[in-house]
């Protein structure tokens, strides 16, 4: 292994093909994390499985990759054990809209401080180009043969519409903004999602780098702290915006909320049981 | 029953309203068939237990209320209630009436009510509680002047010293105290009867001992919180049943898999699928044997006695710690909702070993320098080194390989860590003769019901072997079924599933089985029949 | 079991507490399946496990009572299989949003038309009294001790962002609207939400009869047909409105979009497989 | 491969990205260790299949790409390959290589190639394929007349009438086909390798034969929806791997309660968790034979040749439909991906029999008027009654009940379906002399591998067992594993989980074990050695 003092592991080999649009991502997360200036020790990626989920395998830090579809739940208790760390939970659109929609649901509704990174690609990469939720209406695949007929999953309004406290939309092709929007996501205090616009070059041919080009734009004038106002961008159907939609620091973060953290910052392995207390309470049931 | 102190009581929830209360004069700790005294608060009650009626049994209740030939001790339960201002006060009059009959404390009666209801913080209802206990009191002594109830027929409760300082507790609260002990501080569950007392006692006292306790979204969320959690340096268990931990089964695997330890309560309820939520069953052992796709380790314990979920459960935490592996532990609705006094339990001394190391910067989480499969594990942010979980098979670092060599490697390294806890599993429990030609065999919370049918039966040749470690079955257990010229296997579900796995893992074969799955747990009485039966048709023989 | 001729059972006895919420809706959903003039045969509810999700048993259809969680897509694939059947998925707010909330999204992507009866009684009722989805921030319960710490699902708002087909809220103390409700949910023409808020006379203390007769008002001067304005009054929060939020007739429901009902209406079980075709197809993969 | 008629062969997924094709004059569907001719494409190739080379391997290539000692014959693949326009050309420029050295027939090349990309719809590729083959070809002729190679090495091709009308199909397909023929019109599964490719299978087909193929959010969903599906009158499946079967487990569960047919098919690939996900292993055998709280009965087949996944796959949705219990159909990774040919397979005349009646007004839905614990299923507005399906324990109408005498009646019979089906079970297969000593057992696609090691070896008193039905355990099997006096169990796993199931089905003990594990199937001459070897340790004795 190499020695840890940067995000980057020297002659890594991916899994990925050449071109796509991945490298983009995780060189934009390797971007952010070197200008917030964190250790990696602090810094744990918690991954489900596809071709965006090996990501954390491709950089210097911790890593929980776990089950697909299953992020979220482990990084909202690995966050709520010790909030020193900071906790990023990432993976591909079937991963998290898919098989995990439930967690993406309550994680929202739990507001732990963590930066969900969603690469999102309208395809399944790593099993071979079936329907991914965010697939557009009619996309034709060896499944959907006849192409997609359900509607698909817009996550920033299903994000906003539930209260997420920090929602944003980026293209990795713009390289520099996704590290810029990844950096705040990572600073907001709260849940943050940030949806990635991720071409797949080998299955899918409808959402290409240029049809993404073509079809966002990048949100201006807007008050990301209006949260009709972030609904109504986030329904755009034409030409997709970019950029942060939805922003609210007033929410107070779930493991903040947690009793144990009130009174002492020690970290769980460093914590010994209460032996007068369990006592107590064993006395109290003396018949 | 809190005003039993000459004696040892047993309840549980035997219809989703009704509660078995055992009283005597030694310690007695499982259920019979027989009823002495029923006091039937609804309609239907006499109906559902007609089979267990005898002529002796007397039943004491609204003698309008009840189409039966049976002679009924007319007592207003639903007047009196409704007098004090409520129907479920009816309850507690019930209580009373049992007390004055068997001559208890009423001072502790009222006392108890007291402190349950300032526990709950419900004090409002303490006023009117009280004056139900007493009226129902007063209705024995009336019954018993009026000549309605001989009062010889009853046990009279005397206190006594030697029980003074024993606990009365559920075997939920027993899992939850030994969760406690066990260092616990973090639990992620969904609610599933019979399981949901453990997570509500360990968020009772959260704040005591500084525990974290969510309520997941659904129960794939709570084991891979769980795991998450342990990850992050928690000591961290789920509790759930049947069909929660049908959904847990590939978070299962994916513990397996980055060895993660994991500790999962289990509290079996009748299936398939719902089943019947809120009775009885030991169905889910094989489930909880081969839950997971793929193959690991993993370590079964199934508690017999309150002091027994105890202590297993404080050990489940030790282990799954030490041997990165899940460890469950099995119990059932019967287990969960039963209560008798018990001795007070120890409190373990000492720092809890956490078998976590500092890493180095050249830390690699699964290194396979080591003689027992066991890697140390790191934490994050705990040291210089970076710790790397991966579901896929992985390398030393924890990154995904497909190198086959490795493969082979993280097969055998995974699967050979329990090698080393042999020397520290839990035997089989033998009471009885040593040298028995009868031995029945149980596990789980059937411990104390056939303990009791053995000591009636009072055959001189036979014993009973009980198993808290279900799996991996101790090594013991071939030298004591050897001995045996009968085995009698003793199960609460269909298909003697703990008998298939000691055929598998010993090599011997159990011809005998007494199974029930009608959604009860066995009765003493009746357990003793069949066990006297069993030993007639068979002469004792293999 | 009594003669089929209507859907009440007599003498039915059911396992709720007296005073339940519960029994106002079965009522009001027995209305709205005799004013439509259905058969009972026609009529499958699908139902999840709770308190709610008992209904079925209490009255005279078909039944599939599957899962806690899991109605909605059984329900999808029964009208997918018969699309004569009038299909009802009902069950509690931890049922639906809880454990099912990943059906409950992914049920609204594709819209089949069935109708979706949601007993909101913000509490699990039948494992007593635990915090359920929607149960309000700072909700005490046995488990949520300090009082529930997430934000409550808003599955109005969830719904129409997600382009649910129909999404209403029903209060049942109103047995009539309610009925009368549930009579368009079922008629209209794709998914139908109706949400139902249920006291729970036992776990719920705080969201009682009369606070729901308080913290509720009439929908009115609404345009059920604009989504921005749908999403907006639902996310009202001080009281909360009642009625038809949002209705789209223009969305073609999932079934009728499969190639099997194109040119056939026969039943499943009165289809033969096509053994010429099977032929032809295994002669194209001679080597 | 395509262009073998004078000879079977066999293919599969062997790395992420390569293939292994076998051409032999005589049929052969099991994989060798043994490599005659190397055809590596990337870098790492020959490394990762180092420890299968001989001195006699040939290997062709990229001379200047390759960091090895050994001999490389040059051929420069990727020029080429960029000279047509892209570098992926260069796989069939090394299938023309192979047709030109095997003196295939280069007109049947091509006509595959217009054939295939006409399929597929990408008939833009095909003029530069066609280009690529040639290349290949032309390839190979200067090879041989430059004296790089001797012609001589490799078998010709030949055509040949015997196998003209073979199938050339994989086990996905065979399973796909199995399904039509069965009568499946609805399939509702979650991508997951490698299973994905019956679905896809089964999708490609959806408009010749009237399926609903449904992508479903999770497996959950998809078990769930496919259970539904029958309730409705369709026949459905569900198409999985080991970490998907987890998810269903619940489901299944609900099946066996609501005594719905269901039909799943489970790929199994290396776990636990993750694991590897595109190599194969026979791990799950265990979790498909106990998935599912509660206790319920189940069917499990195996399927060892290509013919029998057609055969067992039709089989399963009589089967689920008659007893109306879950059928799997286990296979696994190398049984989906491999290729070879195969005699035609007959399809089923006459009407496929449904065992569905239509319903009097006071239809039962489980009732317990049947001696065999089979009541006819309904199906919703098919006649007068209605039809109750309950997750719950549920009495005679399908509706929610705690009356223990219900209890117990459903409990057996749901649990006594399968008596009858003794009577059509599948007899596990004996290859060999009839008065073996030595009995290898296989179950699931080990069957071509075994059987070829055994021919090789010709041990006169060794023979085969093969299992297609795994559970419930045929009759038959203690027949005929009391006859042998050794009996070797072969299995792509770790723990021999098959074994164990023998032994308590039977009785009988199970002593040697050979097993692999580390993600490739068994080729037949490794496992020839490893027969041989285990049997000159124990001598053929027990
Ligand atoms: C329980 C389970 N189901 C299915 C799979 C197979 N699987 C792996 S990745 C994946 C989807 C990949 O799509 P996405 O999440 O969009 O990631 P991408 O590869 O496109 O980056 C699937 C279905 C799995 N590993 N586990
Ligand atoms: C997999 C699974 N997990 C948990 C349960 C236990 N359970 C049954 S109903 C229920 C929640 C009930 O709440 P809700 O859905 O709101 O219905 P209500 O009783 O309030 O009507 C739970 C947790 C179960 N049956 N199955
Ligand atoms: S399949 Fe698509 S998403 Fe996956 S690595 Fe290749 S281009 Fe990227
Ligand atoms: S617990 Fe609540 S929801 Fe359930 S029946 Fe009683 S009042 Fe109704
Ligand atoms: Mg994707
Ligand atoms: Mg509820």
């Amino acid at each position: 292994m190499t020695k840890i003092k940067q995000f980057e592991i020297e002659q890594v080999k991916t899994a990925w093909c050449p071109g796509c649009g991945n490298f983009m991502i995780l060189k934009a997360l390797q971007q952010a994390l070197k200008e917030l200036s964190l250790k990696p020790q602090q810094v744990v990626i918690v991954s489900g499985i596809g071709q965006a989920a090996k990501t954390p395998h491709y950089l210097n830090v911790n890593m929980f990759n776990g089950l697909h579809g299953r992020a979220l739940p482990p990084a909202t208790a690995i966050k709520a054990c010790n909030p020193e760390l900071t906790v990023i939970a990432e993976g591909g659109d079937g991963d998290m809209y898919g098989e995990g929609g439930n967690h993406f649901l309550h994680t929202i509704r739990r507001n732990p401080n963590i930066t969900h990174l969603v690469h999102n690609n309208m395809v399944y990469g790593l099993t071979k180009g079936q329907a991914s939720p965010t697939s557009e209406f009619g996309f034709k695949t060896p499944v959907q043969t006849d192409g997609v007929i359900s509607e698909p999953v817009n996550p920033l309004a299903l994000a906003i519409s539930m209260g997420a406290s920090f929602v944003a939309r980026v293209f990795c092709g713009d390289t520099k903004k996704t590290a810029d929007i990844i950096k705040k996501a990572i600073q907001h205090s709260g849940y943050a999602l940030v949806d990635i616009f991720q071409p797949c070059v080998t299955f899918n041919k409808v959402n290409t780098f240029k049809w993404f080009k073509e079809h966002t734009y990048d949100l201006e004038d807007h008050d990301s702290h209006d949260r009709n106002q972030a609904l109504k961008r986030a329904m755009e159907k034409e030409k997709l915006p970019l950029g942060i939609f939805y922003q609210n620091e007033d929410k107070n973060p779930f493991e903040q909320q947690l009793s144990v953290h009130e009174n002492k910052k020690t970290p769980f392995i460093m914590r010994e049981l209460n032996r007068q207390k369990l006592k107590e309470l064993l006395k109290s049931k003396q018949s | 029953m809190f005003l039993l102190p000459k004696s040892i009581c047993l309840a549980y929830g035997e219809r989703s309203n009704s509660i078995q209360i055992r009283i005597s004069d030694h310690p007695v700790q499982a259920p019979v068939r027989r009823i002495d005294l029923l006091i039937p608060l609804d309609k239907d009650a006499i109906a559902h237990v007609s089979d267990r009626l005898s002529k002796s049994t007397i039943i004491i209740g609204d003698r309008e209320k009840f189409d039966t030939d049976r002679e009924v001790v007319d007592v207003s339960f639903s007047n009196m209630a409704k007098e004090i201002g409520n129907i479920i006060f009816a309850n507690t009059i019930a209580v009373g009436l049992l007390l004055g009959l068997t001559e208890g404390d009423i001072k502790e009666g009222k006392q108890f009510l007291k402190n349950y209801f300032t526990l709950k913080k419900k004090e409002e209802f303490i006023p009117d509680n009280i004056r139900a206990l007493e009226k129902g009191f007063q209705e024995a002594t009336r019954l018993v002047k009026e000549k309605h109830i001989d009062p010889d027929k009853f046990l009279h409760m005397k206190k006594s010293k030697e029980i003074k300082d024993d606990l009365l507790i559920n075997g939920a609260e027993a899992i939850g105290f030994g969760a406690i002990a066990g260092g616990c501080n973090f639990i992620s569950s969904y609610p599933m009867s019979p399981s949901t007392g453990v997570l509500v006692f360990l968020s009772q006292h959260a704040h005591e001992f500084d525990i974290i306790s969510e309520q997941a979204e659904d129960e794939i969320s709570a084991v891979n919180m769980a795991i998450g959690a342990w990850y992050a340096g928690a000591r961290a268990m789920v509790t759930t049943s049947g069909g929660g931990l049908a959904l847990m089964t590939e978070g299962i695997s994916l513990a397996g898999m980055v060895e993660s330890p994991m500790v999962i309560h289990l509290a079996q309820r009748p299936g398939p699928a719902t089943g019947l939520p809120t009775r009885t069953e030991q169905g889910d052992l094989q489930l909880a044997l081969y839950a997971g796709h793929g193959e690991f380790p993993r370590i079964i314990l199934a508690p017999g006695q309150i002091e027994e979920a105890y202590e297993v459960t404080q050990k489940a935490f030790y282990l799954a710690d030490k041997y990165q592996v899940p460890v469950f532990i099995l119990t059932d609705q019967y287990t969960m909702d039963s209560y008798y006094n018990v001795k007070e339990f120890s409190v373990p001394e000492g720092k809890i070993d956490r078998f976590i190391i500092k890493t180095d910067a050249d830390y690699q989480r699964y290194s396979l320098d080591t003689d027992n499969g066991i890697t140390p594990r790191g934490i994050p942010n705990h040291g210089e080194g970076l710790v790397r979980a991966d579901s896929d098979e992985h390398d030393e670092n924890g990154l995904i390989t497909e190198d086959m060599e490795v493969r082979i490697k993280m097969m055998e390294k995974r699967n050979s860590k329990l090698n080393d806890f042999k020397k520290e599993a839990f035997a089989p429990n033998l009471l009885g003769p040593k040298d028995y030609r009868v031995l029945c065999v149980g596990w789980g919370s059937t411990y104390h019901v056939i303990k009791e049918a053995l000591d009636k039966l009072n055959i001189p040749d036979a014993a009973l072997l009980h198993f808290k470690q279900v799996y991996p079955v101790p090594e013991e257990s071939i030298k004591y079924l050897r001995k045996a010229k009968q085995i009698i296997s003793i199960e609460n579900n269909y298909n003697g599933q703990f008998a298939q796995l000691l055929e598998i893992s010993t090599g011997i074969s159990i011809e005998t089985k007494i199974l029930k799955y009608n959604g009860l747990p066995f009765y003493s009485d009746e357990l003793a029949e069949e066990i006297n039966h069993a030993i007639s048709e068979k002469g004792g023989q293999k």
